[in-house]
């Protein structure tokens, strides 16, 4: 099963390990960089799977991606349609 | 004095009476208890009385808010408490394993004796057994408890009627993750604490503001998915239940959807389902809100009359699904 | 707001509930999703309750557990069952019952060392803290697991673990794809869609699916696993199919780059050699699994422990599992589905994988 | 159906409502056991009660004369006897390996089942914990049993008086030297089984005949020496006991003669102890004697004033000497 | 009738005392045994409040549990500490305090793999059983024992078991005795005669006791275990006492022959060989002990395992085990007796074994 | 501790063991012959210290042994006074 949730890097550790929260919670997990194809920096979301970041995304890309499924579910609220 | 616990501790004979009076006499006084007869001596517990039994052999012995201590009093007060009775007198049993640290032993008697002065609860009488270093993981306890029943009719999970309101009295799956993220080898750190509380003073206010209940059931192993699925097959009747109703903690969601785990069928240890006429489920919930325990509490479903006794989930996104009866434990599920 | 919440906002999925049904336009559409994260998330979330009644929903081979062979669990059950052997696995594979119904739980009952991991870095932890044993992990996974296990392989050889050793049965998602589809003729499951692994994906990127469209004809979306993301690659399917463009789309940019995971890949077969394997209901699949190469055979459980393969009895009469995971039919169509199997007494691995497609059946919805 | 028994069935899930349907509610068969709540509702208890507690870990689990099964309902049936109650209701907390032999736990099951329904006593609430592989040795039971004190004044170990006779029921060491004969590697044979037996009925037999007694104790871990050394010290008072009264079987002496062990320091589970005025002790030895389990009954010694609190034996040659209490285990001494 | 009924006849015994009073006359006698199994014997029977008051007994050197120096001590809790040992012993040691009041008890709780056995034949079962694992015997006894440890030794080298050793720490008596006698001048503790140990004098016969009657004109009797025996053997004493004719004699021919059993002895003298010992309470005495040949050194413990003796820190002050092992005074003089020396908390060896003279004393008499 | 009651001899078994009775018990131990100087036969007399016979007395021997015994006890009914 995979880690659905992107994660946010807090913290650098040794040996490319880098500790990210889950969600808005305080859940903290270790993970490996080492299959990141580009370095991450703090702030960074990853995706995780089985302990390792397979994909790294920055903060402005996962918040404008939040702001898009906003988007989309405000227009029912403001069209007062199901139109989409 | 030794630090570690030796097999002598469980003869019979001097190391014995010497762990007895330095321990467990000193951190449960009582006159009771006090007497070391055979059986302990009761006047004051009157008929119909409520009697449960659990042995606890969580592990770790010690986690984020409790201990294999406060479960071994929370948890057979919670169950006395779940047949409207009041708690009165507990038995204790103890299995140690030789080697065991003394030190250790007596900060969780002490965590017993703390958590039985909360809840208004007696340990009578016990039995310590001392096992061969390899024959038990560290400590085991088990717990009995007695108490006359106040509440006529007696809830029961039999009692289930259709058109009841279902309640909880708080988040679930606290205990259950936070004792998963307590074992060593896990890279997860965590805010979530367990639950264990007692909750025989907050039931008693349940009862004496909404009269009565039908049922009540405090949601362990299995959590609520096996606790639903038992009430409604012992009761005949079906439940529909609201997901955005039931309270979980963020921290537990998380957690959860790291370990491939689903927090409804998680364990807790200091909460209640109850279930009882409509009518008065606001007056319920009033009085579970007041105390310290029920904070959190929320109604999250209602009984319905399919006959299938089946727990239903109308989902976050307004869906419907099953809420199974769980197999066996939980696995995380990760490839 | 947090992702979680925003997927699984139920206005956003009105949203999509209606621009797929306008997309439908009416017309049905019969998909399958070849991840066990999808196949969960549709069941759990309530979406499939809500999917319109024109949508059949397949669930393919898509649960790495559910598509381990007979032969391979027989294998590795046997090297639990040793000595001075420690299998560390995912919690997944313990249910999954070999021949005879026996599972890594009844192993372990009996006696063997087994011990449950989340990430195969902390096999490298058990490894160290048990000098005296071999520990085993058994290599369960499609693309995105198989990344994972190659650099903890990598890992040990740096650090110098010796006592560590991978039973890689890693399966690869395009070549189930196409068998799937070629196989006894063309897309005999008669699959209109296919719903694409996320994180899967995520390493492969979306070239290795283009003969979806190029070749057959049938769209393909890359989604994520949140019902709003699962409903916005069925409305790119719904589209596709409406405007009779099939194409290969990513509908999960925030998890999937359309090149993929280079660096993952790169290590991936620094490690691995693709192999043929058997795939539990389909059989044996060409070039469709992942073997140690031999530079790392110190690593390799296969040759270090000497694995042997034991032709396995015949699966059980009546087993439909080989026509559920290939989309033929649908669990409760199986004629042991509830009865004679149940997550209790599993019969088959869809029954007892929490993602296998009949235990999500039996879990989830009314029989 | 598996042969040994998985975690799951610990579960709370389905497949520990399976190994319950299937095992304890099959053996313990009883309506209030059946309903399955969090608690048992006992209606007949009546005040003032006795309650008690013993955890049985005893290796092996079968032996001559018994098994961990027998033995968790009598010794606390025996328990709830030396107060003057009437044994009425036992809990039940079993701790399972991960892997016991489920033929093998059915048949200790039945062999509770068996031993309650002769005792008269139902098991009416019960646990399942299962273990992990190498968490416990095979099966441990709690048991916590109940009932109803008949006796008025109730027996205690407070309650020897000075010129009150000293009565035992039967001959000693017989449990201890079958446990310690059971294990494996003894090149030793022995026609010893244990005693494990429920003195319910014979008590209730004494207390009939011979009016309320002093004291009752069953004289288990650390033997007569321990349980004697205890009642002095609880009652204040010492004991002279005749060696040559005390029975002891012909193989229970040859067994400690070889292990350099002594019968009196070794645990009985089928015989009590009764203290009561000299003038109705020959009522109660008759009592005894018309007991199966009391055809060997004896009076040993006599209560006398000095408060020392010691237990001094006339040995067989006309000596004195004390009987002192035990300070751990027995070990076998050989060099 | 059996001999156990026999030799505790109330009648018999009364006979006895009879003739014990009449032979003493009046006089009083300070008699001393020399083996645990009289002492207990002595106490459990009741025979010691029999006794004429002019009777003092002594308790000497005679539990081998008792005479076993901290130094030893220390060593075999060192060597049961090991990984991959299995330490087998008779369960009289597991309460022996060594520096420090750590026991084998301790060890044990602490992690230590011991083993309670009765003869050491089973300490080559436990070999078998545990072949990765090193079995070691503590060889703790007197000229009773040694025999049998020899013929394990023996019979291990024939099986050809690898696993399995002895560390030697056997002591002898007559060299106690002498030692007893001579040391600080003849005879300080004033003893008028030997009760000589029944089974010790088994294998040896009674020509090794010669010098206490020849040398030094005491009485020395080889007497049984049983009340009857003791009182037997008290008498005889009391007659030559009361004769002026001191010997060494044998009062238990059904259990000794006494020229001793000289193949037991040829088998000791095998694998054996005689070296100084340390005695608790006592110190050094020379050619006291027996230590395993050379031929034998692969089941040697002190050679195989390398065994370092470390000096311990001194005894406890006020401890007077030394004085009450060497009959200077009895067990209720020392100061820490029933105080702050108790079988619960024993500060010397005395207290701690069941045949030690002032757990005895605690035990069996008022205080 | 020396196991002072003599066992008799019931059972040869193999490898020099035989099985011997405790006193008039049905209690049976096995021991080692290998220490004794003679050999033992049925009904012999033993005496064991830690699974090693280290005596062996014929049936004759203990009896006569034993007779010895009653006969001085004996003495103190048949003569009524304290000496022997
Ligand atoms: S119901 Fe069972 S047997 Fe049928 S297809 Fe599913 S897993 Fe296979
Ligand atoms: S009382 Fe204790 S300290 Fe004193 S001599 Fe005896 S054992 Fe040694
Ligand atoms: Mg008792
Ligand atoms: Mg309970
Ligand atoms: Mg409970
Ligand atoms: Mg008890
Ligand atoms: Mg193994
Ligand atoms: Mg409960
Ligand atoms: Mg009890
Ligand atoms: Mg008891
Ligand atoms: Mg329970
Ligand atoms: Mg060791």
């Amino acid at each position: 099963m995979c880690l659905a949730i992107p994660v946010q890097v807090v913290e650098f550790l040794e040996e490319g390990m880098v500790r990210v929260r889950v969600g808005e919670s305080q859940t903290f997990l270790t993970a490996s960089t080492m299959l990141l194809p580009v370095p991450s920096k703090i702030g960074d979301f990853l995706i995780v799977h089985a302990g390792f970041a397979l994909h790294v995304l920055t903060e402005e890309e996962a918040m404008s991606s939040l702001s898009a499924l906003r988007e989309i579910a405000d227009a029912l609220n403001a069209k007062g349609t199901l139109d989409a | 004095m030794d630090t570690c616990l030796l097999l002598d501790a469980g003869s019979g004979g001097l190391a014995s009476q010497r762990l007895t009076a330095q321990c467990f006499l000193r951190h449960f006084a009582n006159p009771l208890l006090a007497r070391l007869d055979d059986a302990a001596l009761l006047r004051d517990v009157h008929a119909p009385i409520a009697v449960s039994t659990d042995s606890y052999t969580v592990t770790p012995l010690l986690f984020p808010g409790g201990s294999i201590g406060t479960l071994a009093v929370h948890g057979t007060v919670n169950d006395v408490s779940m047949l409207g009775a009041r708690p009165q007198y507990i038995s204790c049993g103890f299995i140690l394993e030789e080697g065991l640290s003394l030190e250790l032993l007596e900060s969780l008697v002490q965590d017993m004796a703390g958590a039985a002065k909360e809840a208004g609860v007696l340990i009578v009488t016990g039995d310590t057994k001392v096992v061969p270093r390899g024959a038990c993981d560290k400590m085991f306890i088990n717990t009995t408890g007695i108490g006359s029943i106040f509440a006529d009719p007696t809830p029961s999970g039999h009692n289930a009627r259709v058109g009841d309101a279902v309640l909880v009295s708080g988040a679930l799956g606290d205990h259950g993750l936070t004792i998963m993220g307590s074992r060593e080898h896990l890279s997860f750190l965590s805010d979530v604490t367990s639950d264990s509380a007692p909750l025989n003073h907050m039931i008693a206010e349940v009862i004496n503001a909404a009269g009565p209940v039908h049922v009540l059931r405090d949601p362990t192993r299995g959590g609520l998915a096996a606790t639903l699925n038992e009430i409604s097959e012992q009761s005949g009747v079906s439940m529909l239940l609201e997901e955005e109703a039931i309270p979980v903690h963020e921290s537990v969601k998380s957690g959860c959807s790291f370990l491939g785990l689903d927090p409804l069928y998680l364990a807790n240890e200091g909460k209640c389902i109850c279930i009882l006429p409509e009518n008065r489920a606001e007056d319920a919930l009033a009085a579970m809100r007041a105390s310290p325990y029920g904070v959190e509490a929320a109604r999250i479903g209602t009984v319905v009359g399919d006959k299938a006794c089946r727990v239903t989930l109308q989902t976050r996104i307004g869906g419907r699904r099953i809420l199974s009866m769980p197999e066996g434990v939980p696995l995380p599920r990760i490839c | 707001m947090t992702f979680e919440t925003a997927l699984h906002d139920p206005k956003l999925c009105r949203v999509l509930l209606a621009r797929l049904t306008r997309a439908l336009d009416g017309r049905s559409m019969r998909f399958m999703e070849v991840c066990g994260t999808h196949t969960v998330s549709i069941f759990q979330s309530g979406l499939r309750s809500l999917l319109p009644a024109s949508i059949t929903h397949l669930s393919g081979p898509g649960c790495p557990v559910c598509v381990t062979h007979d032969v391979d669990v027989a294998a590795f059950l046997e090297l639990a069952g040793r000595e001075k052997i420690v299998f560390a696995t995912f919690g997944d594979l313990l249910r999954v019952p070999g021949p005879g119904g026996q599972t890594l739980k009844h192993a372990k009952a009996a006696g063997a060392h087994v011990e449950i991991v989340y990430s195969p870095l902390e096999v490298l932890t058990l490894a160290v803290s048990n000098p005296d044993n071999v520990i085993v992990f058994p290599g369960i996974g499609f693309e995105t697991t198989a990344p994972a296990v190659a650099a903890t392989l990598l890992t040990a050889r740096q650090k110098k673990i010796k006592n560590f050793c991978v039973f890689s049965l890693h399966k690869l998602v395009p070549p189930a794809l196409r068998t799937l589809l070629d196989e006894e003729g063309d897309n005999a499951a008669n699959i209109e869609a296919f719903l694409l692994p996320g994180h899967v994906s995520t390493i492969l990127g979306i070239a290795p699916y283009a003969f979806l469209a190029d070749k057959h004809r049938i769209p393909g979306v890359v989604g994520g696993f949140e019902p709003a993301d699962i409903l916005l690659a069925l409305c790119r399917m719904a589209e596709q199919l409406r405007d009779n463009a099939p194409a290969v789309v990513n509908a999960y940019p925030r998890a999937v780059n359309d090149a993929g995971n280079p660096k993952a890949r790169a290590l991936m077969e620094e490690v691995f050699i693709t192999t043929d394997a058997l795939w539990r209901g389909i059989g044996r699949i060409e070039q469709s699994g992942l073997a140690v190469r031999p530079d790392y055979a110190d690593m390799d459980a296969a040759v270090r422990l000497g694995v042997r393969l034991v032709e396995t009895p015949q699966q059980q009469p009546g087993c439909c599992c080989g026509d559920v995971l290939k989309g033929r039919i649908i669990p409760t169509t199986c004629p042991l589905f509830g009865e004679k199997c149940t997550p209790a007494v599993p019969v088959g691995p869809c029954m007892v994988s929490t993602e296998g497609s009949c235990a999500a059946y039996y879990k989830y919805l009314e029989h």
